[in-house]
């Protein structure tokens, strides 16, 4: 292999279409007589619907057909769950709500009109009849009791689980010490700047399906809505276009996907919805939403030995895809980088009146590597440490790989050791500790946050998901020696189109133009999984590679035949198959360069010229393959393979981000001062997209550490439901990042890589949070929940 | 949503609290009221035409007084629904004789539903104080005014005479023509 | 109720009879099928939806189509001359300015009117002039660095 | 995001609008930038009926001196008030201001008159407009009449404006003398509206001390309102720390703050506090 560009920093082949605004989202596809839906929506968190009036929304002018919930109730099957809990309550999730309302955005009713205007008139003319019943919204009240939420369950208590090795009570037994703290981890609105959007469109003749929709997992999405509307899987195709984002919000099969292909097929007419913000903030699922106790047993030297973390977990009225799985990511995550001989992990998972929670960026890691790093923040003030050399102290070392946890996991490879030491030394760390000493002494406020993390990436062996870990790949050279590769792992702005391109160019030996890389159509593409979880690369990047290898068997084979040399002596190098220089001159008497035939511009297909000649373009050899005049007996004409691949293990990065802030004594305001982010996740395959995934997370970190919180009042009403309310970050609120890499490949793929797509989101919480604790040290804080706001600080500060 | 506080009115105790629980007086003093109609002993149905500004909706429900005990307490349970949303509160109001008449203190729980209350993050506390103190006002001068006079001209009586005026000044211009420039 | 508007959108007139409330944004997309111009929100936060019209940015869905009338419109469509990309589509492509690429139209044409003001920007200026425009995948560092590579080629040119 | 119908007016004259205003009074509503009308209908919770857009009324929109005084037409944006050069001589708190108001689109589209005529409890041309003690025109169907900005604001979104008349221009007294000014803002992360925002308009005595000091203060009240406290407890002093901060401890005087998710009522009174002190110090450096 060659790497002309594996490992460097290739621009996007994505982005002149991006860039010109020519590209397809969901709403940029408009299809002849397409009609618009536009749903009504609970108002109530909890309330029994007594009566839905439809008769004024469809006299109302382009008014074509209103949809309530027993319209559909036994023609569409429940919102699927992909949770396998034992003994996990899962309520029966409709499409719209029939009897009773469980959450504000509960979907009642979908108007269908001819254009989005009429759609959205036609709802304010839907009259629901509501009687309001009692709210729980606080996960912990809907785990002591409080009103039971559905009828179907005696309680709110969607599971209770127990997790973790090693023994725990002779851990705490054996401490010296022990230090204890409660830690909220508020639920967070994902928000994709591209909302959620469906269009679909139904052929009644050939009784075929297609949806359109703005989705993390086309595949996926395809076998599950088959089955909630009744549609053989192999008539329904759903396509991915363009999707602006999704960070784990589509990474669901939600109502309104079925819904719409439902509709189309009652009306025979292409149906589109897309998702207002209001929308997105009220029914497209949240993260987070855990309520924990965390407890650590301490030797009076740092030694960790052992941890406990008891948990609520806020699920919200129903289940989603993933919701009840998301708390026991958390339960793997809770070894974090260290060493800790014995880990307990309690979910009491609960059913509120809210909307659903479910992977958001990071999806449970992030609070795991949130609460194991205060722990260990919290062990240093406690033993007067630093809290770095807390952290350096239950390392294991980079010898100690693969390194099992009492969490149950084995950690592929890791040297966390050099990620410490490299971030300490960029951020100038001594000198920077010295500065806030100074600082301090002035009166000035100055903290220094640290955290070490692990996560848990490239999701992951089959055996450990709710619907098969692998991914696939087809890689194909066409006739012209143009190469397709064909992925399972469908994006949504990280940029397989490149990195993918990257790996299949290098592997062949072609140029990055040549290749074209296609996802997101389950009418083209093989089976997939789907992107989320860092598992893009590291899964579907390595099932592309071993797919070119299968390829390049059998290209290795046609080669052999064409050079009419013994197998042994052809090479593949340069995207050339050569006879070994012996054997070249033996055969021809020349080394001529030849000229690739692929390039040679010619209306109809060349003939492939092999007499005399000491090597073939891989392709020459597509083109032969395909003309198939020239093939070794039994072998297939064409030239393509296809992979799916089974990682035998997760993979896991790491990394260490130090923040320094400084808080204005004054006003409670936040300044960053610096951030330094030292990552490795594993081989990088373009680095630009790297550090790209890395700003873009810790961004999102700073959101969740310093603004963003979804707010619901007493009563359940939502009051965070507009971006007027809820603060995504901006441009000014950020600081330049620092950033720089480790690299230590991982074994469990033959790429050696990782993934990156959360490590930031991971990563950076808990150094921010320990920044801005830090330097409100002097008061005598050891932690503060999230999300910080200067007034929290100022209340601190002025002892308020 | 916690709401409190209180308002002094130079009007005796007794005068007040005729007041709050007369139908015909609540409807003039609570902002927008368009219709309050009795259905049962306490208990009324309203139309409420409200808002802020350009801000506006319509509510229609029905209000409900309580735990009457006069003259110094009265609960008052309101429930409303409208396009932009719904409201439902009960408020404690207690009456007391002061030197210059009496000072009323409440204490309400509101829930507010829907659109306002999740776009109106910003504004529904200030729209509620300044709803109740355009309330008080009103009752203040219902207390203030002698039973039998006619009744005073609240907000709602203001704006129709604004409107009335604009109106009637367009008409007069367009009679006269006056000419531009003047 | 329709009203008939007459504008220019990226060069070509175009006239068109339309519903008073009809956003400027709809018309572009759903009338012109100019679609690169997107919506994220609905509070007017977002800044997906910006466009230049007579020369200045402004967010597309906070503006009637009729409000236009008359005027000249350039969308991200109509950045590009004669095929040649606009330093900041330019810059955004050579420093991975984009991810998802939904908030990159309207990213792209603030970006724009902000060096058509100040060819110069400070990263503080950068970072005021792009206020209005969220992105929830770059982290803005990527896009910062955008503006700069497009400030300094537009400097060069 | 999709309001609903109402019809549309572009008169050519204000004459026209007033009597256009003045067809519906009940549904017709003026807009200039719409950048506080169009989301509030967008969300639905406005549904005029009608509205007459004044933003093509060119007369509308200037910014020039007559005689001691600066005149502002209505729809004048954000944007040329920021960029006005004249204004940067003359009068450089409504540049300052204007740069703080929400993102450079807002700023390109919305007017000052606009802002103003919605009286949003935490916009910022408010502050400005009553530290600068400005008179407001305001054109009805009975003709013209002229508000103190300090009387036009009366409660939440509330104004003086009465139903069929439109605020036509703001008439600023020219800063004269030894004046400075300045804007402090603290802008809600979501939004941009001011948490707290201070307009200060400072005028020192030939010996640096306080002759006048004009306080406007948004975002803290149910509407913007003159710190008229700070402002006689400023009135001759050197404006010393000792005596700005004594008087800035007066910002809240009968005022009952606001709170909300991001600020309580205490942390924003104090925040006023900061900012006033911060501001006035500013425009006290900002003096020739």
């Amino acid at each position: 292999m060659t790497n002309n560009y594996v490992g460097k920093r290739v621009k996007r082949t994505e982005d002149p279409r991006l860039i010109r605004g020519l590209a397809h989202y969901v709403d940029d596809i408009s299809l002849p007589n397409t009609l618009h839906v536009a749903f009504v929506r609970s108002i109530y968190a909890h309330a029994k619907i007594n009566s839905i009036d439809t008769s004024a929304a469809l006299a109302a002018p382009g008014v074509v057909a209103v949809y309530t919930g027993k319209d559909v109730a036994d023609k569409i099957g429940p919102v699927p769950c992909a949770g396998a809990l034992p003994d996990l309550k899962v309520p029966d999730h409709r499409v719209l709500a029939k009897d009773k309302v469980y959450f504000v955005g509960h979907p009642i009713a979908a108007v269908v009109a001819k254009d989005r205007y009429a759609a959205r008139d036609a709802v304010d003319l839907v009259m629901v009849d509501y009687e309001d019943l009692p709210v729980v919204t606080d996960v912990e009240a809907a785990a002591a009791g409080g009103p039971v939420i559905h009828d179907s369950f005696s309680d709110n208590i969607a599971y209770r689980l127990t997790s973790g090795e090693g023994d725990i009570d002779a851990a705490f037994a054996a401490a010296d010490r022990t230090v204890k703290q409660r830690i909220l981890h508020r639920r967070l609105a994902p928000i994709a700047m591209e909302p959620r959007g469906v269009l679909a469109r139904y052929f009644p003749g050939e009784e075929e399906l297609t949806i359109w929709s703005s989705t993390q997992i086309p595949h996926l999405m395809r076998t599950q809505v088959a089955l909630m509307i009744g549609i053989p899987e192999n008539k329904l195709r759903v396509i991915t276009p363009e999707v602006g984002g999704g960070f784990g919000s589509k990474l669901n099969v939600y109502s309104e996907e079925a819904l719409l292909g439902w509709i189309s097929m009652q009306l025979g007419k292409p149906v589109k919805w897309i998702e207002t913000r209001r929308e997105n903030i009220q029914a497209t699922i949240h993260g987070r939403g855990q309520v924990g106790d965390i407890e650590v047993a301490i030797k009076n030297d740092g030694t960790v030995l052992g941890l406990r973390y008891s948990v609520f977990a806020d699920m919200g009225a129903y289940h989603q895809l993933l919701t009840p799985a998301i708390p026991t990511l958390t339960g793997l995550m809770l070894s974090g980088a260290y060493r800790i001989p014995a880990i307990q992990m309690n979910i009491t998972a609960c059913f509120t009146n809210k909307m659903a929670t479910d992977a958001y960026r990071g999806a449970g890691r992030p609070e795991a590597t949130y609460v194991v790093e205060r722990a260990f923040d919290l062990v240093a003030a406690e033993l007067g440490m630093d809290p770095a050399e807390v952290r350096r102290k239950n390392f294991p070392a980079a010898s100690e790989f693969p390194f099992h946890t009492a969490t149950g996991l084995d950690y592929d490879s890791g040297d966390y050791e050099t990620a410490l030491n490299k971030a300490q030394e960029i951020a100038g760390y001594a000198a920077l500790r010295e500065e806030q000493k100074k600082a301090r002494e002035e009166g000035r406020l100055i903290g220094i946050g640290v955290s070490t993390y692990v996560e848990i990436c490239a999701l992951g062996p089959s055996q450990a998901m709710p619907a098969g870990g692998w991914e696939s790949a087809t890689v194909r050279i066409e006739p012209t020696g143009k190469v397709t590769v064909l992925t399972g792992a469908s994006p949504h702005g990280q940029g397989q189109e490149t990195s993918f391109a990257q790996i299949a160019a290098d592997e062949l030996g072609v140029k990055i133009n040549d290749v074209t890389v296609i996802h997101g159509d389950t009418g083209v593409v093989q089976y997939g999984i789907g992107t989320f979880g860092s598992r893009a690369t590291a899964v579907g990047g390595t099932a592309v590679f071993v797919a070119i290898q299968k390829l390049k068997e059998k290209a290795h084979k046609i080669a052999t035949h064409m050079l009419q040399a013994d197998a042994t002596r052809v090479s593949f190098e340069g995207g050339k198959y050569s006879l070994q220089a012996a054997a070249a001159a033996s055969a021809t008497g020349t080394s001529e360069p030849v000229v690739p035939v692929a390039e040679a511009p010619a209306a109809a297909l060349p003939e492939p010229q092999t007499e005399g000649k000491t090597s073939l373009t891989i392709q020459d050899i597509a083109l032969a393959a395909h003309i198939a005049k020239e093939l070794p007996p039994d072998t297939e004409p064409g030239l393509s393979a296809t992979y799916f691949f089974e990682p035998k293990n997760f993979t896991f990065p790491f990394g260490t981000h130090i923040c320094v802030v400084e808080v204005d004594r004054e006003t409670g305001d936040i300044k960053f001062l610096r951030y330094v982010a030292v990552d490795d996740c594993g081989k990088v395959i373009n680095p630009m997209l790297v550090d790209g995934q890395v700003h873009g997370g810790i961004v999102q970190s700073i959101g969740q550490a310093m603004f963003e919180e979804v707010v619901y009042d007493e009563q359940g009403q939502l009051v965070t439901g507009t971006l007027m309310d809820y603060a995504v970050p901006r441009a000014s609120h950020v600081p330049n990042f620092e950033l720089d890499r480790t690299e230590t490949p991982s074994p469990v793929n033959p790429l050696g890589v990782k993934g990156v797509g959360e490590a930031g989101t991971i990563g950076a919480t808990p150094a921010i949070v320990g920044a801005i604790v830090d330097a409100l040290a002097p008061f005598g804080v050891k932690h503060l929940d999230m999300p910080i706001k200067p007034e929290n600080v100022w209340r601190i500060i002025n002892g308020h | 949503m916690k709401l409190e506080g209180s308002h002094e009115l130079n009007a005796p105790r007794e005068r007040v609290y005729q007041c709050l629980v007369s139908p015909e007086v609540l409807q003039r003093c609570i902002p927008g009221c368009e219709r309050l109609e009795q259905t049962a002993e306490n208990t009324f149905a309203a139309t409420i035409r409200t808002g802020v500004g350009s801000i506006k909706g319509v509510f229609n429900g029905t209000a409900r007084l309580e735990d009457l005990r006069e003259p110094e307490h009265l609960r008052l349970v309101v429930d409303g629904k409208g396009a932009p949303g719904f409201l439902k509160g009960a408020g404690d109001l207690d009456l007391a004789s002061t030197e210059t008449g009496t000072k009323v203190t409440y204490a309400a729980d509101v829930q507010v539903g829907g659109t306002i209350a999740s776009v109106g993050q910003r504004m529904i506390q200030g729209t509620a104080k300044m709803m109740a103190a355009q309330f008080f006002t009103s009752l203040a001068a219902e207390a203030e005014t002698a039973v039998g006079e006619p009744p005073p001209q609240h907000g709602f009586f203001r704006t129709a005479l604004r409107w009335f005026s604009g109106w009637a000044t367009k008409t007069l211009r367009k009679i006269f023509k006056p000419q531009k420039g003047t | 109720m329709k009203k008939a508007i007459n504008l220019n959108v990226n060069g070509v007139s175009r006239t068109d009879e339309v519903e008073p409330r009809m956003l400027l944004v709809h018309y572009l997309r759903d009338i012109l099928e100019l679609t690169g111009t997107h919506v994220g929100c609905e509070t007017s936060l977002c800044g997906a939806c910006t466009v230049m019209l007579d020369g200045q940015a402004v967010k597309s869905c906070t503006v009637f189509a009729v409000q236009a009338d008359g005027g000249n419109v350039t969308t991200i469509e109509g950045l590009a001359k004669n095929g040649e990309l606009h330093p900041v589509q330019e810059g955004f492509w050579e420093k991975h300015g984009l991810q998802c690429g939904y908030c990159t139209p309207g990213m792209i044409v603030t970006a724009a009117q902000l060096l058509d003001r100040n060819a110069d920007p400070s990263r503080e200026e950068i970072c005021h002039g792009l206020e209005g425009n969220l992105c929830r995948c770059t982290g803005y560092q990527h896009i910062i660095e955008a503006v700069q590579y497009a400030a300094k080629k537009a400097g060069q040119a | 995001m999709i309001p609903a119908q109402f019809d549309y007016k572009a008169p050519a004259t204000l004459d026209e609008a007033v009597a256009l205003l003045n067809s519906d009074l009940d549904g017709a509503k003026i807009l200039a930038g719409g950048h506080s009308l169009i989301p509030a209908m967008k969300l639905r919770l406005a549904q005029p009926q009608l509205l007459v857009d004044i933003a093509r009324i060119k007369s509308l929109a200037y910014i020039r001196e007559e005689g001691d005084q600066i005149l502002i037409g209505a729809t004048t944006t954000h944007y040329q008030l920021e960029s006005s050069d004249l204004l940067k001589q003359i009068c450089p708190l409504l540049p300052e201001c204007a740069k703080s108001i929400g993102d450079v689109q807002v700023r390109n589209k919305g007017t000052i008159g606009g802002s103003i005529a919605h009286s949003d409890p935490a916009g910022d041309w408010p502050a400005a407009v009553l530290a600068l003690d400005a008179d407001l025109v305001l054109v009805g169907p009975n003709g013209e009449r002229t508000v103190k900005a300090e009387n036009f604001f009366v409660d939440l979104l509330t104004t003086d404006l009465q139903p069929g008349e439109i605020l036509r221009e703001i008439r600023i007294k020219k800063p004269s003398g030894k004046f400075g000014h300045a804007y402090q803002k603290v802008p809600h992360p979501a939004s941009g509206f001011a948490v707290v925002g201070v307009a200060v308009n400072l005028t020192l005595n030939d010996d640096r001390s306080c002759k006048s000091a004009g306080i406007g203060i948004t975002g803290v009240g149910v509407k913007a309102y003159r710190a008229k406290a700070v402002e006689t407890a400023l009135a001759g002093t050197t404006l010393d720390d000792n005596a700005v901060g004594a008087a800035v401890t007066h910002v809240c005087d009968g005022i009952d703050p606001n709170a909300d998710l991001y600020a309580s009522s205490d942390y924003r009174c104090h925040l006023a506090q900061v900012h006033t002190r911060r501001a006035i110090q500013a425009a006290k450096a900002r003096v020739q």
